[in-house]
């Protein structure tokens, strides 16, 4: 295991503190065991938005805390959902009276605990609602889409919901428009080296040289094809066939586009898929009005790049290039 | 006198008392089947609950739901989700109630068992706790006092252990060696049973 | 060779055609042969500040376009300088009659192509000045301070020029205090991986499973200690030790520091390495004024991270901390 | 008639006109002691050269800087950057001249001297290029017509090569091979000695 870590046991704490120690006007460790990350002060007269997850996948969840994104977010060990109470805490953290959203993505542990997590805020009196995130095609097809697993359109749904409490809107008006941007992201990844979980201490899954595999998960769940390795714009051709098979666009439909890298990708490389992303999207009559590059949704040192389309209505796009402002993205 | 926070309390410290000699236990049983680990859950999980007992709120409700949350901290495995699960949802059936009648308690192991149900997925039959569940909720229903329902339970337990053993498990990781657990006991039904014990007088 | 690429010789311009295609706000190429990024237009009435080197480094150093930074970068292959002309094309755009900064590598061939780039310039009474970068402690010791590779103290170098030049000084003076900053800033990395040259095909060089080289220069020049991989604290520790031995930092002194990730290293590390890097510095005294954490001079895939160190004065802190803005950092 | 741009445009075609031999057999020497790439330096050069060769400015100065930046437009090796920086040293000393007397010729041919000996730290001496333009310089000082230089630079070429061949290379690439390069020629040398001989009426 090729890692610039301490020990497994104390890996997610002490990054915890590095960002903290980082960006202390952003992200404060907060919970009874330290595994909530929030904002320093709750913002008033809005509706909260937390989420939570495993760990490992920086921005993705808890980078996300900032302005205009999350007030708070439950933190896991690697790739295992936190327990119910930091969950709780962010959401009692995050409720300033008006309700809390949970932006989740779709995985047992993480849907579950949050349910919990949820049943528990309504003992204190706090509404708690949850989002779903299942945005992988590649993980089962459109009649089967509630067993997506969340990826990284997580990254443009939160933007939504977290824009849509800062406008002030309520509780059923931020859930309606979140689960809209849920309801419209499509995102499918390729994957060229396995990443390792330092308590596990080898590689997740073994890949050959010349091999990738078209919809691997971000954990290393198995995805649609292995091949060998071919050009880049053919590999970007077959992931934007699959995205486009499964939600096509229309002529003139508005769209945002993340072209995201795993943790271990040369940001050159992500600027070839974006080069025949945009391409291929526009031959195809849709007009890309906000577009981002670089590593949004990571799976430490996994290697390649996912491809995320959401499809936009006006608010969507409104709510998309509104302000926010988090160490890993600024709008 | 019912069911109030001080015999939650009471619970919680009659089952810590044994639970490691039947964590130890439990850890065997689910190695043989799944991952080994129910026995450090519940180690784990009455740890937590010993540091609470002392401070449960009087809302029964309440206590119900600390409990739940301090299981649930103990985090990762099923036993550990679904018990919380149950917690929580006997706790909503009482809330705002400091002491219940016993003969409610058939119908909060009930709520809890829903709420099992649809938490995790599984169907009466599986040879899960929730058959254990099951036998036990007809077993007390009807009873009045802890006197009558303690060997009531033990009994219940005994015969759910008994005409489960020979049929395969049908959820969860030990489905996968389904042929294999016929003639053993479920764990989570086990660890169960052995929490009645528990109340025995010595 | 595992990369998200088309041919090798393709490789740096379609790159360079994803980078103006994700942000055409910033950066345009230009020049005869397509080897200058430079801004949609010169910034009038100012002294014009302009990069170049070789490929492979992004953000370094075309990807430092943008306010209150670069106007203009010239572009080489991977790894290798870029001819005179386009740095001549950079200069020429980015002069507006005031005189242009060369924010240069300390290597061969950029030295001699930028040099010669100057002497064209001449001859169009374009004065063009050359600040060199060399803040690599392990290339060589003090006594040879001027044969010390340009690491990633290019980009606080950089950073000095641009809002120098941004303040309206006049070229001496951008010179004078860009070439302070160059002379305070210290820098040092460790590799954990190799890269690979497209063109060339096999990875720049070996390293075994459970090694590291402290001091690897981001070609892959030897450093100057390849050893057992360690604790991420400890190897801190050795780097902050090198940088502190080199130029010590006074009680109370101000300082910045860039954590910077190689190109194939997790966030989460770089948090580790900061974390440590912080602590040692603050018990050494130091006050860290302003700090980065992420990639910003990589080396393709290759996994490592840098610490880089520039000691401040009132001049700089103010000069650093002024407002900039290109894709990759936002002031 | 002194050295115009007409000069300097039909010396490129001179050269142009043989230099795909030429290249040919500059890549075989340098291949023996270094990486074998001078030939393809010379005839990309040469091609870039012609590109420009009819639109070269009357100024001299600037005449010799747009050849020195079409063969840096070559790029990477040691002779294409030494040459583009022996015309620029040359053209700063004819700046705002469109013609020169040949006589300035070897002063010119100095200053392209020095700065190649500036820029690539090499010594005379260390058998390189260098000793070849220190030969010519000797050679062509005090002569006045391009009917004189022709045959004393070929002489001085000769010589050279002769004088250099059995000594070693102590600088650049055929440096390592410094041994083998004993009985060698320095393709740097050979090549500008290659080139004196386009010169020659066929
Ligand atoms: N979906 C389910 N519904 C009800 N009970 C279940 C379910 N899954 C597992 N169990 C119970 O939990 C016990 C195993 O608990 P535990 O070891 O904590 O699970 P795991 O290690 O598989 O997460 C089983 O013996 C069974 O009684
Ligand atoms: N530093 C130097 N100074 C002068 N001449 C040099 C120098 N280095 C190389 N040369 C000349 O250049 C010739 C080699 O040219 P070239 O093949 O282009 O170099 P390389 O491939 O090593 O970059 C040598 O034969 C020598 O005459
Ligand atoms: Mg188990
Ligand atoms: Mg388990
Ligand atoms: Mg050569
Ligand atoms: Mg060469």
């Amino acid at each position: 295991m090729k890692k610039l870590i301490n020990t497994p046991e104390n890996y997610v704490d002490e990054v915890l503190a590095g960002m903290q120690a980082a960006h202390p006007e952003t992200y404060r460790i907060g919970g009874a065991t330290g595994r909530m990350l929030h904002r320093p002060a709750p913002v008033p007269e809005k509706v909260g938005v937390v989420s939570g997850g495993g760990f490992g996948h920086i921005p993705v969840f808890a980078g996300y805390v900032g302005d205009g994104l999350l007030d708070a977010c439950a933190v896991g060990d690697v790739f295992a959902s936190p327990d119910m109470n930091p969950m709780l805490e962010s959401i009692q953290f995050a409720d300033q009276g008006r309700g809390v959203l949970c932006v989740v993505g779709n995985y047992g542990g993480d849907r579950m605990n949050f349910d919990m997590a949820c049943e528990m805020a309504e003992m204190d009196d706090i509404e708690a609602r949850k989002v779903i995130v299942a945005d992988d095609v590649a993980a089962a097809g459109p009649d089967e889409a509630e067993k997506r697993r969340g990826v990284a359109g997580f990254v443009f749904v939160t933007k939504i919901a977290g824009a849509a409490a800062a406008q002030g809107k309520t509780l059923d008006d931020v859930v309606a428009v979140t689960q809209r941007a849920a309801d419209n992201v499509r995102s499918v990844g390729v994957a060229l080296s396995s990443c390792t979980v330092p308590q596990a201490g080898k590689p997740t899954f073994e890949i050959a040289d010349d091999e990738m595999e078209i919809g691997m998960g971000i954990h290393g769940e198995p995805g649609v094809r292995r091949g060998k390795l071919r050009p880049v714009d053919e590999i970007t051709d077959e992931m934007i066939d699959m995205l486009l098979a499964d939600k096509p666009v229309e002529a003139g439909g508005r769209i945002a586009v993340l072209i995201n890298g795993l943790g271990a990708t040369p940001i050159e490389e992500l600027y070839l898929v974006f080069r025949q992303a945009k391409a291929r999207l526009e031959s195809a009559g849709a007009v890309i009005a906000m577009h981002l590059v670089g590593n949004y949704a990571t799976s430490m040192e996994m290697a390649g790049a996912s491809i995320s389309v959401l499809h936009l209505d006006e608010e969507l796009e409104t709510l998309l290039t509104a302000p926010a402002n988090c160490p890993f993205w600024k709008v | 006198m019912g069911i109030s926070k001080n015999t939650l309390k009471l619970a919680i410290e009659k089952i810590a008392e044994k639970i490691d000699p039947i964590g130890d236990e439990m850890n065997r049983l689910d190695g043989q089947l799944g991952d080994g680990d129910l026995g450090v859950t519940l180690v784990n999980g009455f740890r937590n609950l010993q540091g609470i007992k002392d401070d449960l709120p009087d809302d029964l409700g309440r206590a119900l739901f600390a409990m739940a949350k301090s299981v649930t901290a103990v985090s990762g495995s099923s036993f550990g989700t679904l018990l919380a699960t149950a917690l929580m949802a006997a706790g909503k059936q009482v809330k705002d109630q400091s002491n219940v009648a016993w003969s409610e308690l058939p119908g909060m192991l009930q709520a809890a068992q829903d709420a099992m149900v649809a938490r995790g997925g599984a169907s009466l039959g599986d040879k899960t706790m929730l058959d254990m569940m099951d036998s036990l909720i007809s077993a007390l229903s009807g009873l009045q006092t802890p006197a009558e329902m303690l060997p009531a339970a033990k009994t219940a337990a005994e015969q759910t252990l008994d005409s489960f053993r020979d049929q395969p498990n049908k959820i969860g990781r030990a489905r996968v060696y389904a042929e294999k657990s016929i003639g053993l006991d479920d764990p989570g039904m086990m660890a169960i049973a052995r929490m009645i014990d528990c109340f025995e007088t010595p």
